[in-house]
């Protein structure tokens, strides 16, 4: 696949430096290392530091989302790789004021090894109190017995904004802590695959869809899915994908959710609304009311063709840190 | 083996992972997300450039092992990164204070290498990991039988068998355990390479022994 | 290509059912004409009416675009087709107070006939003041003595941002005009193609260009470009479009710039901000400073693989314009 | 030609340019943007659907094309649907009140179709558009000679010459004209689906004639 860059070896790099120069007003780095952003106003206010981060190639995710309202550092691994623990301390101890500091990350064990060494390190050396939240709403990829196996797709977005909202309100760790965990709890997802990524590195597809197939349940690094499936229309898809997801969460008639209807790379808006149409169809003829809805590029795969669904059940906790504003390089709401 | 010869052995794994980039690639495109190949030779990387310039004087074994595996964590992340850290840091542990290794020391590296590894692994075995070289390789290591050189021998053999075996396993661990059955009949990239990695090892520690033998 | 998608007859209908239920708190349709989308507050506010529109698969533009501090109205077309009048005259008269209405579109021949004739018919039947500003920032598509046949891709994003803030300033329909088309004669853009895109309807892809191939200043609907060229890294094809846009417009040390890197639709935002990095460090290299960026979709034509350089030429009444916030559905600044 | 047959020509129009679809939106990829053959679709199936609906019951030859042409502009906008409908307006003009056109109405009806299309246009002859297909069947149909029939029989055959001329023109208008001389080869979409159009009417009107006189 051709790609405009300059040399597979430094796309991570070469990416971090435009991006830190575009938006200069809202992001920077930090000396001690070269994959940790902050926010400009890191560490000016007391409050709980939300370090978030992962593998690079999902954009606008993760570093997107560090700003106003969301997330204070991100540490920024290779491609599709968990960065090691390093950036990671170097962004806690950025941003870190007095009152702790929360690790938001996808339940990947290269993530979990690495963000939990992290939180040893800023305990151990630095003496921060750091707290865990691991996103798992991606329900295709373990069964509901198997809940903790389950890895975090597109669902952790409205993961980080709840936190960021939490944290930027001034609430304790504690609290932030409790209330990531209720939104962790309540947010499922489900994708679909249509054409694969491939790395700059090796230029290679990522997995091998024939033509007229499609991939049910696949991971947003180009991992395999659930189930290979004939090439099979947006309704018929979005209704396989969204009625999964309303049975592993329980949802019922008179719940209240949010929507995100995530794309992977390179499927078009068109296609994400027209899914989103029938998503509002469907949930309406269950009696499920929606909150509030996202329809974009929110965690992608480097140019992967697909998209996901994701829910969010709603209480009234959580409203106000959903509807809160935020402003970051890559999101903004007001 | 002398630090210098140690050192040349990271200079080895550099190489030899260097030169099945691709093929580790293809095998974790297969299981996972692609990009084995590549996070080693990152990893093996960053090594050399710390053998060139802070390793450069170093004597001290169990130094240059523990900034091996520190290199190594700090360039890659994912989860090679906090395994092999955690091997190479326990197996530094071993080899502390040494400025020469003997082939009963280089036992004790892997030995404790590989309990270093399985910490942060939980990785059983039939799990379809690195693992399934590790564990044989740790057997063989023990064993009561041979001379020291045999049990390497034995070792790099059981490495190998490890290896193929994981053809078969269905994996339970990591990025390819959602696979379930669909990852039956690919072999393991990691479990790869860690095998080149071992066996790059045995063969250059035989040698030296072979070479000072004969000398 | 494989696309999710219902019916290729509807897609354009199901994605704007889809837009409004997505987005029902910022904008909504008109019983006149289901190609029309106006703001939810169209009308309440005496100002200048703004409306945008063109053909369909180029979201964000131009429906995503109708909000605060945007756009007060829009006229969807068929894919890569202008809209007729009617949505068009509709859009006017769902939005009209009493201070004129501003016509906003890219300068392709059946946008200005069928804008054209909806300006005579609001004139003529409703007796409402028009006025059009027609975007030609292409810079590849017509030498500078025919500045007049460019075509309008990526630069009406920034020219939009002008006319919609100026608007919202609640500024007369001669001001508005006059600092939208002083936006657009300062707005210069130049893209490269990668991959093609195809028609819903047809599955054909719009060009052909081999592996190695990459097309340099192509057109917004996969109309074929200026040259062919081997794929060449990004920092030389950066180069060699900002240099020509550049040149174009006269842009010299001391001048100071905004600057648009626009994703086509499949380009990874991760290839946007390594060009970005490219961009910032040749500005700087030639005394241009650059007053604000963006960096992502903008302007997308369906699927297609590549993207655009824009720079808007800056001066003390501007930056306002751009500095003001905007509240739309695919796009928000604050 | 009653109204009845009139209409029916608009039927058949909508029937030849389903037909050739798939082959003008081949020709618009070359040129264009490719979408000629689903525009031309789109346009006359809505005429279509008027001519079943709001024209049903209508005998005025002259209102029926003002529909015919307004219906294919509301579904379409594009360049097209402006030049069309601009076309079947001034046509429309020429035919005011009749519920039946004898040949010499129809030979108006296109002289001010083109008319009002060229208003529009502003292309040249030449500039490889729909127009090298209408300024030879203008031509034709001004021309002095021969019977009304006759005239329609040259314009038929003047307008696949010109249809074929398009080939070997360089585009100066519309989405096209970028291309510069990397347009000389191709056929333009719009000059062929005019020509379809214009040569399908020219079939009825004439077999329809025949088939009077033969009674
Ligand atoms: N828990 C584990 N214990 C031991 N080895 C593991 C474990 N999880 C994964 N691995 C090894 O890691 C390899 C994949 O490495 P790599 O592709 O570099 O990382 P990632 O899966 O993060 O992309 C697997 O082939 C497997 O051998
Ligand atoms: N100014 C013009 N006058 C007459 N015909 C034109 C003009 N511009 C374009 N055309 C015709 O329109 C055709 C293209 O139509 P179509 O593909 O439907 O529209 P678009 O270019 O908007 O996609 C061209 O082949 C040409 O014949
Ligand atoms: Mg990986
Ligand atoms: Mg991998
Ligand atoms: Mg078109
Ligand atoms: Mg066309």
């Amino acid at each position: 696949m051709k790609k405009l860059i300059n040399n597979p070896d430094v796309v991570v790099e070469e990416m971090l430096n435009g991006y830190l120069k575009a938006h200069s007003h809202l992001v920077r780095g930090v000396e001690a290392h070269s994959r940790t952003i902050v926010r400009t106003d890191a560490g000016l206010k007391q409050k709980v530091s939300l370090i978030i981060g992962g593998g690079s190639g999902h954009e606008p995710a993760f570093m997107g989302y560090v700003g106003k309202g969301m997330a204070d550092g991100v540490a920024v691994g290779n491609i599709f790789s968990s960065p090691p623990p390093d950036p990671i301390v170097e962004a806690i101890k950025a941003t870190h004021t007095d009152q702790g500091a929360l690790l938001l990350y996808g339940n990947y064990q290269g993530d979990i090894m690495n963000f939990g060494m992290a939180a040893d390190i800023a305990d151990m050396e630095e003496n921060i109190e750091v707290k865990q939240v691991i996103v798992k709403d991606d329900i295709a990829s373990a069964p509901r017995e198997e809940a903790e196996k389950r890895r975090g797709i597109a669902g952790e977005f409205f993961v980080t904004k709840v936190a960021g909202a939490a944290a930027e309100e001034g609430l304790s760790l504690d609290e932030v802590y409790r209330i990531t965990e209720k939104a962790n709890q309540n947010v499922g997802s489900m994708g679909v695959g249509l054409s694969p990524c491939s790395l700059p590195q090796t230029g290679q597809p990522s997995f091998n869809l024939e033509e007229d197939e499609m991939e049910i349940g696949l991971g947003h690094h180009g991992e395999p899915g659930v189930e290979k499936i004939k090439l099979a229309t947006s309704n018929v898809v979005t209704e396989r994908i969204l009625n999964n997801i309303i049975d592993e969460m329980d949802i019922e008639s008179g719940n209240e959710v949010s929507v995100l209807i995530n794309g992977l790379g390179s499927t078009t808006r068109m296609e994400l609304y027209i899914m989103y149409d029938k998503v509002e169809s469907l949930l309406n003829e269950k009696g499920i009311n929606i909150y509030t809805s996202y329809v974009g590029d929110y965690c992608t795969s480097l140019e992967m063709g697909g998209c996901s669904i994701t829910l969010l059940k709603m209480d009234e906790e959580l409203k106000p840190f959903i509807d809160a504003p935020a402003q970051c390089p890559m999101y903004t709401q007001s | 083996m002398q630090a210098e010869e140690w050192k040349n052995y990271f200079e080895s794994a550099h190489i030899v992972l260097e030169e099945n980039k691709t093929y580790l690639c293809e095998l974790d495109r297969a299981l996972g997300d692609g990009d084995h190949g590549i996070t080693m030779s990152i990893g093996w990387k960053a090594v050399q450039e710390a053998l060139h310039s802070k390793l450069a004087d170093e004597t001290d074994c169990g130094k240059i092992a523990m900034t091996v595996g520190r290199s190594f964590l700090s360039a890659v992340g994912s989860s090679v990164g906090p395994l092999y850290a955690s091997g190479f840091m326990a197996g530094a542990k071993a080899v502390k204070n040494k400025t020469e290794l003997s082939m009963e020391d280089m036992r004790q590296f892997w030995i404790e290498f590989i309990n270093g590894v399985q910490d942060r692994s939980q990785a059983e075995p039939g799990d379809k990991t690195m693992m399934d070289v590790l564990y044989p390789v740790q057997a063989a290591l023990q064993s009561e039988e041979g001379t020291v050189e045999e049990k390497f021998q034995q070792a790099s053999e059981a490495a190998k068998n490890g290896m193929e075996a994981t053809k078969e396993m269905s994996s339970k661990k990591g990025r390819s355990s959602r696979l379930g059955e669909r990852s039956i009949g690919h072999q393991d990239p990691g479990a790869t390479s860690m095998q080149l990695l071992f066996s790059t090892f045995v063969t250059e520690a035989l040698n030296l022994k072979t070479v000072k033998e004969e000398y």
